[in-house]
């Protein structure tokens, strides 16, 4: 297996017309997504585009997932873009990615056109209606490699230039290939995607439907303001599997939705890219008993999710759920500062190590040399791991625990305080719904923002009980809502900025 | 082609035009043609099999009849029976080779068994060419010479969907005959028709998807019944209906052919009943079956032994094996299967029983003067009814041990609790089939007191003539069951 | 011919037979009877009458059937 | 003579009956009423577009004329086969020549009566299509070719000879509508193109059908065969098309089957589908019925722009500037702009 889309291929053969991906509006079976976006490519390397950058600016639909491989059968790499972030980054991003294509359809139609891009603009219809021509598609697979490019997706970077990482097929084709046995991925998964299409989280749920022939519905994003709706609407699809962000599982578990209604057909639960709080994530087993959860864990950078953790003993309130182990095929080295292996216990850098890693960032080498090192155990020979930035310690049982960025640490009054230990804490005082704790000001000063109806002198009491003296927070500040990234993490610089106002 | 396709009232329209036009000895060949093509239209497959069987009756009967088998019985014997153990192997043959495939459609309801395609009553057909055998070997009937004529007489195209029977004496004269144009007898002969049609299309099928229904239900004690009664009914005007438009087209061409019913549901007692219901298969049984048994050599020679033994039952043993022997040979001409087996004797049981009760209900009369009073006559009537037709009720079910089993629940299950299931048929339906059913009943006493109807129209007005037809047309295109909508049920006489 | 009508009576005793009472039409003999007549007849006179006679002419009155005894008799 | 008269009567009366009885397309089901309506529009139409719901659904005769003076008629019905096609496009050169017959390739993908789906289903579409057409050679062909063999054999033609014997059991379902529409019909399109101006976008995910066969049949082939040689007799150029609903899916192999036809007959074939974006079709507000057919809004962008394409590829005149023609057009169009006010 070198191709990402042999994954589809086998699928058509399979079972052509089962429902593939449907967005409670258009539904598009196997044979659909294969036909359309074999036109797609036909009419990509008709207009000379092959090898190049395709930006996709449409909406999520599944012909936004037709447009995608679409790219991939042209030989090029597709560029998901948010048509929903701000019109200066959208075009410094366009700017800077130089695209060979640019995708839109219908519901784009303004936007595109008012975008200053002067390369080929192509209306989703007329590529996905065209003529498929068998012989150039030949031609461009026989060419493709596995480690080619397939996707470039721009993370949220804490430094403000958008960082693009390139994921290439063997990458994908790794990741999948050990995700689906340990999440138990099968033909009758049908997941319910929340994740925006323009992140990578998205592929854990595209590419193992592709390859069981499941089915991915693209839940509308107004129904994650009305949890009721939407734990209607996973019952009315049968959706069975789920992979959401944190703070999407608390958004629905949380206002006791699960008094009025249950989701009655989940089979496997998997949160990400952020610490779900232990009471959250125990309504949640008590709403779905039958399903099994998973903790999961993996920066863009190497594809996804590197390490799970399978939820299966019950866990104290403050606790926070580890990250479990690796993926096989794929290492995680514990390192201090100078690159030697962390004492047992001991907090470390997470350096990640396997084919699972991308093949780096889209045209900025400087940012690339920060992250993408050589591993600093052995130098006979030249070893490219990641180095994630993250901060992570293995708790009594070996499970790999997260504890926070590194930068996320601070030094007050001599002690290493990790903030994400006073968001766990105060999370776990009832009342607390989300948290988010940063330092300010000369002398350092920490401050605590969160959510939820605790006053801040019974939350202030619940600390003292939890945190040592040094790591009490000097302020608690309520928030109404709690400042998020587009792809739902806590937006840690806007918060620093609320302090700073103070 | 089936008789409710439009197309045969246009084919038979076309062909009197024809007939009316052509000179006098030409008719009959007109009626040869006609009914070549009527057959094949409906049933090329069996086209094998009637030329087969015509070949073969024509050239036995012609050696039977002429050449030096003329004289001597002797010599005619072993012509008889070839030809006949041809046809009839033929027959069964037709009927086994559908019947494997008869068997699971059995099981499934009535409806789909009739529409198995055993078109054109290739039994009747047979029985007719027998009887014209047996007359030739009895020397009874001279054999026809001509072999367009011999065939027009056995492949007569009305008789061909479900008779009736009849000899050749009686048919084949008439077929040859010049018929000149005649008005009345061609307004009888279409008034018939639509009568037939009245009750094959208007009653007869819209009852069909209630029998079925009722049928596939486990109907036991009071639904049994009402299954028993519609079925009856549906047979009835089934039957008739079909025998109508043969007998009325027959009429059309100035054919008369015996006619097969004459008032069935009024007869007192199983004598009368079966003088009344399929006469010509009844008078077809009698001759050819009935009393050669009868009076052959070895039945007479048990008779004798058995009233030397026996005293007064011993003479009637003789007669009631060959009542056996003839209820066993219909039976099997109604089919291979179990059921129809049971019919028959289950009808020679009611015959041999009431013959023997006779003296008994004599005693029962005298002492009570019961016998002419008019309801005593009302209840025969009603007894014989039930009777025959819960007997005739043993045709639904494939399975004769099912057939039991529903008619003692009639007396286990109280008749009035078991839930009827709806019959699918909405209350205008239900109008319509009461209006109907009263049409055909009062039709029948007036022909029981009045004689045919027709003749009393003729003497009448012409306008209440016109009016009536024209009223029992309109009757017939509106609540007919035909066309695309409905699965047109063939004639359940059709399959025999 | 009294023995043919003593037959008769035998099996109908309600109904009084003269030579010409019309057998068939008043639908006094049915199948049934026809047929123990003739094992009668072939008992009394050991006059075998074959299929092919029993039809409805021999069979209309009493003088009828007595014709046909003779001629099957002599014949 | 007292005889002749009494048939004379009973036939009239049993006339009365089937017109009584037979549908009258007023109600909900108003496909069926149009065919009929051709034969007063006969005549001066540049443009004749035949085909199924795809046609008179989809594209707008008076925004054709309103863009680009050209003159279209539209003789499409629910469910057309291309049998039915060829027959309607024979029966209309009795009645002109149009510069231009344009027919909807997607009703090619039926290849035979049985395929067209269960018997009921066929003898509803069969009829609004059939029972319009005025009895002539063209019909009786028509309706041989839409019945299957046991329909045939059982005398299915004669039924449309005499639609008593077909609607015999609507006794019991008798209106008003059958009684007041007796003798005469209402108008329900504006030269064949059925207004819808209802909105209703995709609400419920429409998941294409399997496809029945990569090979388009060869049924179809003969008669798109047929209608190449008929239009070349008469001298009228044939334009395919296939309009730009999405459902039921026009899979490319057929498709690329009927480009290559196109190709090797020089006739000019329009596939509409990838033009999508270019006609401005958005399926959240352009359909009445979640995304199967197009409503007025849409049906209106589809004829402009397809209408260009008639006007240059097919050199059609534009008739807005005589008199004779726009007069009967300009009631037309008032008629059209008040429906389309009314909102029907």
């Amino acid at each position: 297996m070198t191709n990402v889309l042999q994954y589809l291929e086998q699928t058509v053969r399979e079972k052509p017309y089962h429902l593939f991906l449907t967005d409670g509006q258009r539904g598009m079976t196997f044979r659909e997504v294969y036909d359309q976006a074999r036109a797609i490519g036909s009419c990509l390397i008709q207009s000379g585009v092959v090898g190049k950058a395709v930006a996709v600016l449409m909406e999520k639909t599944p012909r936004t997932v037709a447009a995608f491989l679409g790219a991939i059968y042209g030989g090029n790499y597709y560029v998901p873009l948010d048509s929903q972030m701000p019109r200066g980054r959208l075009e410094a991003i366009v700017d800077f990615l130089a695209p060979g294509a640019l995708l839109w359809d219908e519901s784009t139609r303004g936007l595109a056109e008012a975008l200053p891009y002067s390369g080929t603009r192509i209306g989703y219809s007329q590529a996905a209606f065209g003529m498929i021509q068998e012989e150039p598609l030949r031609a461009v697979r026989k060419a493709q490699l596995d480690i080619d490019p397939i996707y470039v997706v721009f993370t949220s970077g804490s430094t403000g230039i958008p960082k693009g990482v390139v994921g290439c097929h063997r990458g994908v084709i790794d990741y999948v290939e050990q995700l689906c046995p340990a999440l138990g991925f099968d033909g009758e998964s049908v997941f319910g995607n929340q994740t925006p299409l323009y992140f990578d989280a998205c592929l854990k749920e595209l590419f193992p439907a592709m390859k069981y022939g499941g089915c991915v519905h693209l839940i509308p994003r107004q129904l994650f303001s009305f949890p009721v709706r939407l734990v209607e609407y996973l019952n009315q699809h049968q959706i069975n599997t789920l992979c959401w962000v944190a703070s999407a599982m608390t958004m629905v578990s949380n206002p006791g939705t699960f008094e009025r209604i249950r989701p009655r057909f989940l089979r496997t639960v998997a949160f990400a890219s952020e610490v779900l709080p232990v009471r959250q994530l125990k309504a949640w087993r008590k709403a779905a008993p039958g399903a099994r959860f998973f903790n999961l864990y993996g920066p863009t950078e190497t594809t996804g999710i590197c390490c799970y953790y399978e939820i299966c003993r019950e866990l104290e309130d403050d606790e926070p759920i580890p990250i479990g182990a690796p993926f096989p095929n794929t290492q995680i080295l514990l390192l201090d500062e100078e690159g030697r292996p962390a004492a047992p216990g001991a907090p470390g850098e997470i350096y990640i190590r396997g084919t699972r890693l991308t093949l780096g960032y889209y045209r900025s080498p400087e940012q690339e040399a920060g992250a993408f090192v050589q591993n600093p155990l052995q130098n006979s020979y030249p070893e490219r791991v990641y180095r994630t930035g993250d901060m992570a310690m293995r708790n009594s049982r070996g499970e790999l625990v997260f504890l926070g960025r590194r930068d996320q640490q601070i030094k007050r009054m001599g002690r290493r305080i990790e903030l994400g230990e006073i968001e766990a804490a105060a999370g776990a005082l009832p009342g607390v719904d989300s948290a988010g704790c940063v330092c300010s000001g000369e002398p350092q000063r920490l401050i605590l923002f969160y959510t939820g109806p605790a006053e801040p002198e019974a939350l202030l009491t619940g600390l003292k009980q939890r945190l040592p003296r040094y790591m009490l927070p000097n302020d608690l500040r309520p928030l109404e809502a709690m400042p998020r990234t587009p792809n739902g993490k806590l937006h840690r610089s806007r918060l620093r900025e609320l302090a700073d106002q103070g | 082609m089936t008789v409710q396709s439009p197309w045969f009232p246009l084919f038979t329209a076309a062909l009197l035009v024809i007939y009316y036009r052509v000179p006098g000895q030409w008719q009959w060949r007109v009626l040869l043609t006609g009914s070549g093509c009527f057959y094949l239209w409906a049933g090329k497959a069996y086209l094998g099999f009637l030329l087969l069987t015509l070949v073969s009756t024509y050239l036995a009967a012609r050696q039977m009849g002429d050449g030096q088998g003329r004289e001597d019985r002797k010599k005619r014997r072993p012509w008889l029976i070839l030809c006949l153990t041809v046809n009839a192997s033929a027959l069964m043959l037709c009927k086994s080779c559908l019947l494997p495939g008869a068997k699971e459609l059995l099981a499934g309801s009535r409806v789909e068994f009739l529409t198995l395609g055993l078109p054109l009553g290739i039994s009747f057909y047979t029985l007719q060419t027998m009887g014209y055998l047996i007359d030739v070997y009895r020397g009874t009937v001279e054999p026809e010479r001509n072999f367009g004529k011999f065939s027009l007489f056995a492949a007569w195209f009305p008789q061909l969907i479900q008779g009736p029977v009849s000899g050749f004496s009686q048919l084949g004269p008439q077929l040859t005959a010049a018929h000149p144009y005649d008005g009345q007898r061609l307004s009888f002969g279409a008034q018939r028709v639509l009568w037939g049609y009245f009750k094959k299309l208007v009653i007869a099928d819209r009852l069909a998807p209630a029998v079925t229904a009722l049928r596939q239900e486990q109907t036991v004690g009071g639904g049994f019944l009402v299954l028993t009664i519609l079925y009856a009914v549906q047979l009835y005007g089934d039957f008739t209906g079909g025998v109508d438009i043969a007998l009325g087209v027959s009429e059309c061409f100035g054919i008369r052919l015996p006619e097969n019913f004459r008032q069935p549901f009024f007869a007192k007692n199983t004598a009368q009943y079966w003088r009344r219901w399929h006469m010509t298969l009844g008078t077809w049984m009698k001759t050819y079956v009935f009393y050669p048994v009868s009076v052959s050599a070895p039945v007479r020679r048990l008779s004798r032994w058995a009233r030397a033994r026996l005293g007064g039952f011993g003479k009637r043993v003789g007669v009631y094996l060959a009542t056996g022997v003839t209820w066993l040979a219909t039976g099997v001409w109604h089919g291979l299967t179990p059921n129809f087996l049971v019919w028959g004797m289950l009808n020679c049981l009611v015959i041999v029983l009431s013959q023997e009760l006779t003296p008994l209900y004599r005693r029962f009369h005298s002492r009570f003067g019961w016998k002419d009073k008019p309801w005593y006559g009302v209840f025969e009537g009603i007894r014989m009814f039930l009777l025959m037709n819960l007997i005739r009720a043993c045709d639904l079910y494939a399975d004769p041990r099912e057939y039991f089993h529903r008619l003692l629940s009639l007396f286990s299950v109280p008749l009035w609790r078991q839930p009827v299931p709806a019959l699918g048929l909405t209350g205008a339906d239900w109008g319509i089939l009461a209006l109907g059913i009263g049409a055909m009943l009062l039709v029948s006493l007036l022909q029981q007191r009045a004689g045919s109807l027709r003749q009393l129209l003729w003497r009448g007005n012409p306008w209440l003539r016109y009016g009536l037809t024209f009223l029992l047309l309109v009757a017939v295109l509106l609540f007919g069951r035909y066309g695309v909508g409905y699965e047109g049920t063939n004639f359940i006489y059709s399959q025999f | 011919m009294e023995r043919l009508l003593r037959m008769l009576t035998q099996l109908h005793p309600e109904v009084t037979f003269t030579p010409d009472t019309r057998l068939l039409e008043e639908e006094l003999l049915d199948s049934f009877d026809i047929v123990t007549l003739v094992s009668e007849i072939d008992e009394e006179y050991g006059v075998v009458i074959p299929a092919q006679e029993l039809i409805p002419e021999n069979f209309a009155t009493g003088t009828a059937l007595y014709r046909l005894i003779r001629r099957l008799g002599e014949g | 003579m007292k005889k002749w008269c009494a048939f004379l009567c009973g036939g009239l009366i049993l006339g009365l009956l089937q017109g009584l009885l037979a549908p009258k397309y007023t109600g909900l089901t108003q496909e069926g009423g149009l065919i009929r309506e051709y034969y007063q529009n006969a005549g001066g139409n540049d443009v004749i577009f035949i085909g199924d719901c795809e046609v008179y659904e989809n594209f707008s005769p008076i925004t054709l004329w309103q863009e680009y003076g050209i003159t279209s008629y539209i003789r499409g019905s629910p469910q057309q086969t291309i049998w039915q096609s060829y027959y309607l496009m024979e029966e209309t050169f009795r009645y002109e020549t149009p510069k231009v017959m344009v027919f909807n390739v997607l009703s090619m993908k039926y290849d035979s009566p049985e395929s067209t789906g269960s018997q009921s289903r066929r003898e509803a579409y069969n009829r609004m299509t059939l029972d319009g057409m005025r009895w002539s050679s063209c019909k009786w062909k028509a309706v041989n070719a839409s019945l299957t063999r046991e329909e045939r054999r059982w005398g299915g033609a004669l039924t449309y000879l005499f639609p008593l014997l077909r609607y015999h059991d609507r006794w019991s379902e008798l209106t008003a509508e059958d009684v007041r529409y007796l003798f005469h019909f209402q108008p329900v399109s504006h030269c064949g193109y059925l207004m819808r101006t209802g909105v209703e976008p995709m609400t419920e995910a429409l998941i294409s059908a399997p496809m029945t066969d990569a090979e388009l049949g060869q049924t179809s082939w003969e008669y798109l065969d047929k209608m190449v040689r008929l239009c070349r007799e008469h001298g009228t150029q044939l334009v395919l098309v296939k309009s730009p609903g999405l459902y039921p899916v026009w899979w490319w192999e057929w498709d690329r089957q009927v480009t290559e036809y196109a190709r090797e007959q020089e006739l000019l074939y329009v596939n509409m589908l990838p033009a999508q974006e270019e006609i401005g079709i958005d399926w959240m507000t352009d359909t009445y019925d979640g995304g199967l057919h197009l409503n007025v809004s849409g049906a209106e962008k589809a004829s402009a722009w397809f209408g260009k394409i008639l006007q240059e590829q097919c050199g059609l005149p534009d008739h807005r500037r005589e008199e004779t023609v726009s007069a009967l057009w300009e009631a037309r169009c008032r008629a059209y702009e008040a429906a389309k006010a009314e909102g029907r």
